[in-house]
C-alpha cells in the first residue's frame, strides 16, 4: 500500500495520522505542501528518522522545487511524476486528504 | 471465464476523517457510500479522527440551516453496508465510548484498521 | 496498468488539480492507460468552459480538454455535486461527461489502480 | 454599526458560506448595518444562479439574493477571482456585482468592522 | 480584539496559533468546527483551562448543537449568533483561517 | 470636517499563514495585498506559520506548472509597503533564518505581533 500526504506536517495531522496506519514497510510519498515535513533542519527532523525505520519514505522533487526546498533530511528519496507512477505500479493508493 | 472475471467482488474502503457540517467532505461521502452500496462489491468504512464526531448522538443542525445527515448512517445496515469500523484512540482523544455514537461499529486498533487498509483493492479518503 | 483517477478540489484554489494532470501525464508517458478522471466534491468545478484566468497563467478547463483530446480520456462529474456548484450541460467543456456516482463505482472497480487528489 | 463582511469559501463545499449568512441576518436584527458582502477566493462561487443543490437543501445563491433584495446589501464579487473560476455577468445572480479590490478596499475602510468568513 | 477560530483542534493548528499571539484578555470565539476544542473530557480540556486564564472564551451554540456536543468545559461561554455580533460590537475582529 | 474623515488612514494588516503553491491563499492574498497598496492606508504584512515559506529563496514552480510568485514579494517595496513582519518562532521552528527570505523582513517575537494586531482597524486573514 501506497499512502500519500500532501499536507504540511505544521498546521495539519495529516502525516502524523498517516504513519499510525501505515504497516510496516509501506512506502509513504510526500507531495504538495507534505513535502515541508522532510526539509532539513525544521522541527520534524527526528520524526522522520522515525518514520524512516519502519517507512521509506518518498519526496515529489517538483513540489520541492517549487517551494525551493532544496536539502532534505537523509535517508528521503526523491522522485519526480515517472517516479510516482513507478510507486503507484508497485502497490495500491491510499491517499490522505 | 470472463463472466467470473466481471463479478469479481471488490474489496473497497472509504476513509471519513473529517467532522460533519464544517465542510462537505463527510456528507457527500456518505452519498457516495450509499450509491456504492446498491452495486454488489465488499464495502467497508472507517472512521479516523474528526470523522467519528459525524457518528455522534444528539445533532441537530436547523439553527445553523444545514440539513444533518447522523441519522442517514443508521440506513447503511438497510443496504447491507455492515462493516463500520472507529479508531479506538480516535474516540478515547474524544472522551466519546460507543455508546454515543447513532450506529453499532466494530472499535479497532490503529493496527488493525492498517492490516484492514492493506487488504484493500480500493481506499477512498473523503 | 489501467488507472482511474478521483479529483476532488476545483481549480486554482488547490493543487490536486494541477497534481492530477501532471500524474496523469506522466502515467501516459510510461504507458499506462488512464481510464477515467472523475470529479467529485468542488472537483466537478474543472470542467467550467466559462474559466477565464489571467493570460499568463495556465487555464486549467482548456488544459482538460486538451487532455481528454489527446488520449480519448472522458472527465466526468457527478451530476449531484455538479448540480449543488453550479455546474450543468451549458457551461460543460468538451471532453467532460456529467453522470452518476455509478459510473465512478465501475471506475473504481474495474482499473488496476484508483489514485485520488484532493484537499 | 456598519459591516462589512468578507467571505472567502464556496457555498456547500464549506460551511463560512452559512456562517456568514446566519451572522449577517443576527447583525440586521441587532440593528446594524450590513454595507456589503465581498466575496473572494472561492467566495466567488456563491453567485452564481445556475445552482440547483437538492430540492431538501438550502439553495445558498437564491438565498444571497434574497438577503440583497430585503436590505439591499449587494453581494460583491471580486472579478480577477471570479474570470478564475467561471463566474461572469451571464451567470451573475441579482444583487451580485462583479468588481474590482478597490471596492473592497472602500468597504474595508469605510465600515466600522470588517468580519471575515473561510476556511 | 476579538479572535474567532472555526477549525478543530484535532487537525489543524489553528487555535494553538490563535493564542500564541492574543493579548491577554482578548476574547477568542470558535465557530464551526472550532467548537469541537471545547467539548467536555476531550483531550484538549486542560488546554482549554490554561487559555481561560488569560483570554474569555466563548463557543457559538448552534454549532455546538449541530455537532451534538452539550457538555462543554467549564468557565466556556455560550453565545448565539446575536451574541456573536455582540462581541463584534465592542471589539474588531481578527479571523483565523 | 468631511475631507478630514474621508482621509482618514486606517491601519490594516494582512496576515499570510498559509504555504505557497498547494492552496491559492497566499498567491491571491499578495494580489489582494498589491491593489490595496494603490490605496492610502496603513498597510502592514505579517507572515505566520506557514506562511513564511512563501518568502522561501529558490523556488522554481516550473515543473509544477504554476506560476512562481516569490519574487512579487520584493516589488511590495516599490508600492510603499514597507512593513513586513515575520514571526520569529515560525522562522526557528523551521530551520530559517532571515538569509533564506528573498525580502528584507523584520522578525518579532509573538507577542510583539499580538500587540500590532491589537492596534489594527482592520486585520485580513488569507
Amino acid at each position: 500500500m501506497l499512502h500519500t500526504v500532501n499536507k504540511s506536517p505544521f498546521g495539519n495531522d495529516t502525516l502524523e495520522t498517516c504513519i499510525r496506519f501505515a504497516v510496516p514497510g509501506d512506502p509513504i510519498l510526500l507531495i504538495e505542501d507534505g513535502v515541508y515535513a522532510v526539509q532539513a533542519g525544521n522541527r520534524f527532523a527526528s520524526m522522520i528518522e522515525t518514520i524512516l525505520k519502519k517507512n521509506p519514505l518518498y519526496a515529489l522533487q517538483p513540489d520541492l522545487s517549487a517551494r525551493g526546498i532544496s536539502v532534505i533530511s537523509s535517508g528521503v528519496t526523491t522522485v519526480d511524476y515517472e517516479g510516482f507512477v513507478e510507486l503507484v505500479e508497485q502497490h495500491q493508493v491510499n491517499s490522505w486528504l | 471465464m470472463d463472466s467470473v472475471q466481471d463479478i469479481k467482488i471488490k474489496k473497497i474502503m472509504h476513509v471519513l476523517r473529517h467532522a460533519p457540517h464544517g465542510t462537505i467532505y463527510t456528507y457527500e461521502g456518505l452519498e457516495m457510500i450509499l450509491i456504492m452500496a446498491t452495486y454488489d462489491q465488499d464495502i467497508s468504512v472507517v472512521f479516523i479522527g474528526d470523522g467519528v464526531y459525524s457518528l455522534k448522538k444528539g445533532q441537530e443542525t436547523s439553527s445553523i440551516g444545514i440539513k444533518g445527515f447522523a441519522r442517514t448512517f443508521s440506513a447503511l445496515d438497510g443496504y447491507d453496508v455492515e462493516k463500520l469500523y472507529v479508531d479506538q484512540l480516535s474516540l478515547e482523544e474524544r472522551g466519546l465510548t460507543k455508546d454515543d455514537l447513532v450506529v453499532d461499529v466494530e472499535v479497532l486498533s490503529s493496527e488493525n484498521i492498517g492490516m484492514l487498509m492493506k487488504e484493500q483493492d480500493v481506499i477512498i479518503q473523503h | 496498468m489501467n488507472i482511474g483517477i478521483l479529483l476532488k478540489e476545483g481549480p486554482y484554489n488547490h493543487q490536486a488539480s494541477d497534481t492530477a494532470y501532471n500524474f496523469a501525464e506522466a502515467a501516459i508517458r510510461r504507458g499506462h492507460t488512464i481510464d477515467a478522471i472523475f470529479l467529485y466534491n468542488d472537483g466537478v468545478l474543472n470542467v467550467s468552459k466559462l474559466m477565464d484566468p489571467p493570460q499568463d497563467d495556465r487555464n486549467i478547463s482548456t488544459r482538460w480538454t486538451a487532455f481528454s483530446e489527446k488520449y480519448g480520456v472522458k472527465i466526468y462529474a457527478c451530476v449531484v455535486a455538479s448540480k449543488r456548484r453550479s455546474i450543468n450541460e451549458d457551461v460543460l467543456i468538451e471532453g467532460g461527461v456529467i453522470t452518476g456516482l455509478g459510473t465512478f463505482t465501475d471506475i473504481a472497480t474495474r482499473n488496476d489502480r484508483l489514485v485520488t487528489f484532493g484537499d
